[in-house]
């Protein structure tokens, strides 16, 4: 079996290939395209399962020092960069799940692009070839050895991620009447967000890793984390604080950004105006949770110096974790949009996932990832298809001409349009209860496992303290999110699922294809026995299988949390309660009354509904006051000194006319026209004489400033 | 040139061998720069208008001297004493200043041609890129010829030599690293000394891209549109006279000489020949006469082309370097980067087969290329002829 | 042997007369020599340093090669930019080169 | 080491080639005068490589620098040849500004490489430079193979860059 880990490169590699074939040869052909695509992820999981049976096989060898085959790549004078890839028990485990995740999405989305079907997207091959790049990335990062390729990777998902948010950023105008134009806006507009917002944290964890290669000398985690180099990186002291701690940080910031936690989680609800099967792909199970796999990555950095319970850079994520935790969750309760409440429960488990890191809990928090990956893609299909159905229920109720065709205020997402879908679509209704109850947390699904590790982590941490310290406040939030993540999914599968169709288009919607529900069927039984991994009964395989990845760090120590049951049960029981409540509140829902919630909460339901504000609040801190300037700056001569003008003319004009009929009005007028233009027209005439147009010009101030400085430095 | 620095001191006692070293150098020096243009020019204005006129089946010069051996000297002295004639409206320096350059460009060549064993001026390292680099002076006193000159025609002819230049510049430059790349060094000794088999035998696409190249670049019909004589009248130096125009003319037959020696020494394994050796004045002798030869030779297959091709229109010039010479260079320099690495080509000999085979194959697809580019030109034009008719 | 110091104020001379050349040229083709003067003393300099302080590594040749190289492509390009300024707006004079201006 | 006269006599007559064709390059009021000048200085910096025993740099200089940019930019030249009058201003209104500022950077300059300790190797390490072009090819194709390709692809992307750029535009 160790022949395997010879094809460790071969694992990334593949969905590059095909992604070159699909661009370089085959994307005229769309069926060939996607079955290309399809065929590489395959293949790719075949040699990802092959590696984690050679791991499981090799024993605690490979699965704690690991196997790996380093390349030394760019010789540039006498800096070497090295990478290469590594296997280990952790990245067994991921590789477990996300080439697996990738092929059930792959196969979904050839059914949900309506391969085949009339209202075939016209982009379908570039679409397969886009995922294929991205799968390529996801896998290169869990592969990689070092933080080098691993960088790379990263960016390689944050660029497939804004081409496919932006997917349907623009429209054949004669072939895709189906698409909006206010679709289309918001498309573009939700891509250059999660760009944008993502880039903030990408260039802090550039500039740590900058930081860190400058320190060290090498990218590779072997090497950083060698007891000596932490020690190393420990001596050295930054803006007051150990060097590690700053790079550890850094890092964190840029997880922050592309694990969309609080306060850079707004890009994520909006990245769901991207295609369904991409929402589950990159915006649920995989590149969500690279942020998470690079700080579980990167936990002895987080660590060293410190003891586990107070290492600074360590309780940052565990705050940052425990507030995104509680307040995805409590936003999720106030969306309307099936695939938002989603989007917002996806933030909230993120959360979770960070604060079981944050806890100094490896395995917590990569076994949250692992399940949630499942569950929560599993969730994301399930939306998609009963976005399908609802959207082909539209398409039927205008062909039989029922309704209106096109009634505007119709959106194939919107919850308060659908209702008892249960029966329409029963093979999307039940692998989609299955994942509600695993997201959920109720016995024996997945969630249920891997969310109590965390609270129970937790929960050990607060008594081990013995005061109402972090690991209290991290447990409360914990609970409290587990009960309203319960609340939220009840509302959800009862508006979705029960009561009464709202809608023509609920009326006539209709169950999708196979090859989407075949994906969710699998799915849901790796939701319900996902939690099987680490179940304590069962001695906690996979802390055995990946805890010792840090040990040689000599500053991570994994310890089995035991079962608590008055933990796990608080957590069924809120759970239950919560699913309950909001399935019974719900159930009996009926279009245009005033949700429920609403009536009792009020203001607060307003300000979760708006999200808090915080796309607001941006919007004046740092969006408005960037494109203010930049709008002065253009509209500089447009209308400050060009449009005065203009109006000086006209009013002369004017005057010249109507002087005797108008005569008072004239004079003010012209007056005001005139001053204001006049002054205009002098600040303007002076600025503008810095903006000359000649380049040997602005090359002398550029001379004279680098003479000016040369003599700062040199005798001051 | 070791020897007579031995003989030197021998002679001398006194003398250092440092100094001796540096007379000969001088001497050698004043040879090349002071006596090889006069004989030089001579002998092959002579040599050519006799090659010229047997093609044309004239007789070519009989007049002056036993078979008119004496015209050049003739025309030398005609030149010497003809009126030095500036046009007004000329940039004075820089036309001044630019036939001085042309033969300058050209003796320095000299400082590194092997006449014979152990006869150069300077065995450089990079000998042959010196060759290359030292080519751009001569380029450059026909643009400033051109451009001082004040004419239009002079100034149309020095666009057309930097383009034709420029163009030709590269295909020889490919040619000259394919031998480099054969002989491992760009120090004319060791060029020679890897020729146990002359690399026209092994290259011969390489000699020929080189030999094409070079014709080019001395502006020598079939590429003369420099000097089109129909078209621009007499090119560059259409305004210089008299001992200016001398130098010109010196400068051209000396590139003649000088581009014939570089190629004998790349590809006819220079002095080389039975008896030639660096031990003895005579073996000496008799390599420059093997040299003498070659050269010699070299010079009438190009004189030969003179007389049979017609000139080029200057697309077709340009055509011809970019799209056929460049991309076959390119070709036969993969080639033969290939053979050189190819492991089981162990012994000299079976190197030397494998580089023949691979010039010859380059040579069939080049062939093959081209006709099927033609028959495609050519079935193109015939469509278009019959749809006029039609 | 010359003494460093030199060959460093020559390659300064050389770079500070190029630097005139770009500041106060009108001709555009003049900035463009001004700037290939700048770079052969920035050559210069890099092959004294590599001659005086690192004889035995050849950095600084190298690395004069690859300054070489970009003069190349430099010049190459500036010209072709002259050249289609040139025959757009009929001028190769900097100053009325300047539809960037406000 | 000892400074040899005849060195010193070179040095002497590089620089008046080199700063002199300098000078005439940014004062020269014919501009085909100033790119003369320009080749002029380039030959002044060959001798300096061949000084300073850089003789392959120094034919690439000779190559590269005479045999193709100046002659380039005469071509160039000659092609936008009319439009300046010689009678003109060659120079623009801010002139004397910069010669200000470049008069002083050169002081600045001078000043400072004076002041500067610079660690010149030992005299046995300074008689025997490595000048073998093997060894300069080693280096090229060895520890800075990716500027070396890098420098490759920028060519190339100048090389179809300025053929579009120049290229007349079909219309």
């Amino acid at each position: 079996m160790e022949f395997f880990f010879n094809l460790v490169p071969l694992i990334p590699l593949i969905p590059l290939l095909a992604f070159a074939a699909i661009v370089l040869f085959t994307h005229r052909n769309n069926r060939l395209s996607s079955n290309i695509a399809i065929g590489g992820i395959a293949l790719s999981t075949l040699v990802s399962w092959g590696v984690v049976l050679a791991t499981i096989l090799a024993g605690e060898h490979v699965q704690v020092e690991g196997w790996e085959l380093p390349i030394p790549w760019l010789p540039t004078g006498t800096t070497v960069f090295n990478t290469g890839f590594a296997v280990d028990g952790f990245t067994a485990a991921m590789l477990f799940m996300v080439p697996f995740v990738c092929t059930m999405i792959f196969i979904y989305s050839q059914g949900y692009m309506n391969l085949g079907q009339p209202n075939q997207d016209p982009r379908y091959a570039r679409f397969f070839a886009y995922i294929s790049l991205f799968a390529a990335g996801m896998l290169g990062l869990v592969v990689a050895d070092n933080l080098l390729l691993l960088f790379i990777s990263w960016e390689v998902m944050g660029l497939c991620s804004y081409l496919l948010i932006g997917f349907w950023s623009f429209r054949d105008r004669d072939n895709e009447q189906h698409i909006d134009e206010a679709q289309v806006k918001r498309a573009r507009a939700a891509a250059l967000k999660a760009f944008i917002t993502t880039r903030v944290g990408d260039v802090l964890l550039f500039s740590g890793l900058a930081l860190l290669f400058s320190y060290t000398g090498t990218l590779t985690f072997r090497e950083i984390f060698r007891p000596d180099m932490l020690e190393h990186l420990g001596s050295i002291s930054l803006l007051g604080m150990p060097a590690v701690t700053v790079i550890a940080l850094l890092a964190f910031g840029g997880a922050v950004g592309k694990s969309a936690q609080f306060p850079l989680h707004v890009w994520l609800p909006d990245a769901m105006e991207g295609p369904t099967p991409v929402s589950a792909l990159i915006h649920a199970a995989t590149m969500v949770a690279a942020g998470v796999y690079l700080v579980a990555r990167m936990l002895p950095l987080f660590v060293a110096g410190f003891e586990t319970a107070n290492a600074p850079a360590l309780q940052w994520v565990a705050v940052i974790g425990a507030i995104t935790a509680f307040f995805g969750a409590t936003i999720g309760l106030a969306q309307d949009d099936i695939k938002r409440v989603l989007a917002y429960s996806t933030i909230s488990q993120l959360g979770y996932m960070m604060m079981g890191l944050g806890l100094g809990s490896l395995v917590a928090g990569i076994f949250h990832l692992l399940t949630h990956a499942f569950f929560k893609a599993l969730l994301f299909l399930g939306s998609g298809s009963v976005i399908h159905g609802m959207e082909h229920g539209h398409h039927a109720a205008g062909a039989h001409g029922q309704t209106s065709q096109h009634d505007d205020g119709f959106s194939a997402n919107d919850m308060k349009t659908m209702g008892g879908l249960r029966h329409k679509m029963p093979r999307t209704f039940w692998p989609y209860m299955a994942g509600t109850l695993a997201l959920v947390g109720i016995v024996p699904f997945a969630g249920f496992w891997s969310k109590d590790e965390i609270l129970a982590e937790a929960f050990q941490r607060w008594q081990e303290s013995g005061a109402l310290g972090l690991p209290f406040w991290v447990w409360l939030a914990g609970t409290l999110g587990a009960l309203i993540t319960a609340l939220y999914m009840g509302r959800q599968i009862a508006l979705v699922f029960w009561g009464e169709p709202r809608h023509e288009a609920a009326t006539h919607a209709h169950e999708s294809p196979n090859s989407m529900t075949g994906p969710l069927m699998v799915l849901a039984v790796f939701a319900l026995i996902g939690g099987l991994a680490n179940a304590p009964f069962l001695g906690s395989p996979l802390h055995h299988f990946m805890g010792g990845v840090h040990e040689a760090s000599e500053v991570v120590h994994s310890a089995t949390v035991s079962f608590n049951f008055a933990v796990a049960g608080l957590s069924t029981v809120v759970a239950l309660l919560g699913l309950l409540g909001g399935w019974a509140i719900y159930r009996n829902y009926r279009a245009g009354e005033v949700e429920p919630f609403q009536r009792w909460l009020g203001p607060i339901f307003t300000l979760l509904r708006n999200k808090y504000y915080v796309d607001e609040l941006y919007q004046l801190v740092i969006i408005r006051p960037v494109v203010w300037l930049a709008d002065q700056v253009f509209n500089f001569d447009n209308r400050w000194v060009v449009d005065p003008l203009v109006n000086l003319v006209g009013a002369v004009g004017r005057a010249a006319a109507d002087i005797s009929l108008l005569f008072d009005k004239v004079a003010v007028d012209s007056g005001l026209v005139e001053g204001t233009a006049k002054a205009f027209n002098a600040f303007g005439g002076w600025l503008r004489q810095t903006q000359t147009g000649r380049v040997q010009n602005y090359l002398l101030v550029v001379a004279v400033t680098v003479l000016m400085l040369l003599g700062l430095y040199l005798y001051l | 040139m070791d020897a007579i620095v031995l003989w030197l001191t021998s002679l001398f006692p006194q003398m250092a061998v440092p100094t001796a070293r540096l007379i000969v150098h001088i001497v050698y020096a004043a040879i090349l720069s002071f006596v090889a243009p006069v004989v030089l020019v001579v002998a092959f204005t002579y040599m050519e208008r006799k090659v010229i006129a047997r093609i044309q089946d004239r007789v070519g010069p009989n007049r002056a001297g036993p078979l008119g051996m004496l015209q050049g000297f003739a025309d030398a002295i005609k030149m010497l004493t003809k009126e030095d004639i500036t046009p007004a409206g000329a940039d004075r320096i820089v036309y001044n200043l630019a036939p001085g350059l042309a033969v300058i460009g050209v003796v320095l060549v000299f400082a590194v041609l092997p006449v014979a064993p152990g006869v150069i001026g300077t065995d450089l390292s990079i000998g042959i890129l010196y060759v290359v680099a030292v080519g751009g002076i001569g380029t450059m006193a026909v643009l400033m010829a051109g451009w001082s000159s004040n004419n239009k025609y002079a100034l149309l002819s020095a666009f057309r030599v930097v383009a034709q230049l420029v163009a030709y510049e590269i295909p020889m430059v490919i040619a000259i690293i394919i031998v480099v790349l054969t002989a491992g060094s760009m120090r004319m000794g060791d060029i020679i000394a890897a020729q146990n088999v002359p690399f026209l035998f092994t290259l011969p696409v390489a000699f020929f891209i080189f030999f094409v190249a070079n014709i080019a670049e001395i502006g020598r019909s079939p590429f003369d549109l420099l000097e089109a004589e129909s078209e621009i009248i007499a090119g560059f130096h259409v305004e210089y006279s008299g001992m200016k125009f001398a130098f010109f003319f010196i400068g051209e037959y000396m590139h003649l000489f000088v581009s014939a020696g570089i190629a004998t020494t790349l590809f006819l394994g220079g002095w080389r020949g039975p008896g030639a050796s660096e031990a003895s004045i005579l073996g000496a002798l008799l390599g420059f006469v093997y040299f003498l030869a070659k050269t010699v030779l070299l010079i009438f297959a190009m004189m030969w082309v003179r007389g049979t091709f017609p000139r080029f229109r200057i697309d077709h010039l340009l055509d011809f370097g970019w799209k056929f010479l460049v991309p076959v260079g390119l070709l036969t320099l993969v080639a033969v980067a290939l053979v050189l690495k190819l492991p089981f080509l162990s012994s000299p000999v079976l190197q030397w087969v494998g580089l023949l085979v691979a010039n010859v194959a380059v040579i069939v697809v080049a062939l093959a290329a081209v006709s099927l580019a033609a028959r495609r030109t050519r079935s193109v034009a015939l469509r278009s002829v019959a749809g006029a008719e039609r | 042997m010359i003494p460093l110091y030199w060959w460093l104020v020559v390659a300064a001379a050389l770079f500070c007369i190029g630097l005139y050349g770009v500041l106060s040229r009108k001709n555009a083709i003049g900035v463009l020599m001004g700037i290939e003067l700048m770079l052969n003393a920035v050559n210069v300099n890099l092959v004294a340093f590599w001659r005086y302080v690192t004889p035995q590594t050849l950095t600084g040749q190298v690395f004069a090669i690859f300054v070489i190289t970009v003069a190349a492509a430099e010049a190459a390009v500036g010209l072709a930019i002259i050249i289609a300024a040139y025959r757009r707006r009929d001028t190769v004079i900097v100053d009325e080169l300047d539809i960037m201006r406000w | 080491m000892p400074t040899n006269v005849v060195q010193i006599v070179v040095f002497a007559i590089l620089t008046l080639m080199t700063l002199g064709g300098g000078l005439g390059v940014v004062s020269s009021r014919n501009l085909f005068h100033g790119a003369l000048f320009l080749v002029l200085s380039f030959a002044g910096v060959v001798g300096y490589y061949v000084l300073l025993d850089a003789g392959f740099l120094a034919a690439v200089q000779l190559l590269i620098y005479i045999g193709a940019i100046a002659i380039l930019i005469l071509f160039a030249i000659m092609l936008s040849r009319g439009l300046m009058s010689q009678r003109q201003s060659q120079r623009n209104e801010q002139w004397w500004i910069a010669l200000l500022v470049v008069v002083l950077t050169f002081v600045v300059l001078a000043v400072v490489l004076w002041q500067v300790d610079w660690p010149v190797a030992s005299d046995q390490a300074l008689a025997s430079p490595s000048v073998a072009i093997s060894q300069l090819g080693q280096e090229l194709l060895g520890p800075y193979v990716i500027p070396f390709e890098v420098a490759s692809v920028l060519l190339l992307v100048a090389l179809v860059g300025a053929v579009i750029l120049a290229r007349e535009t079909e219309t």
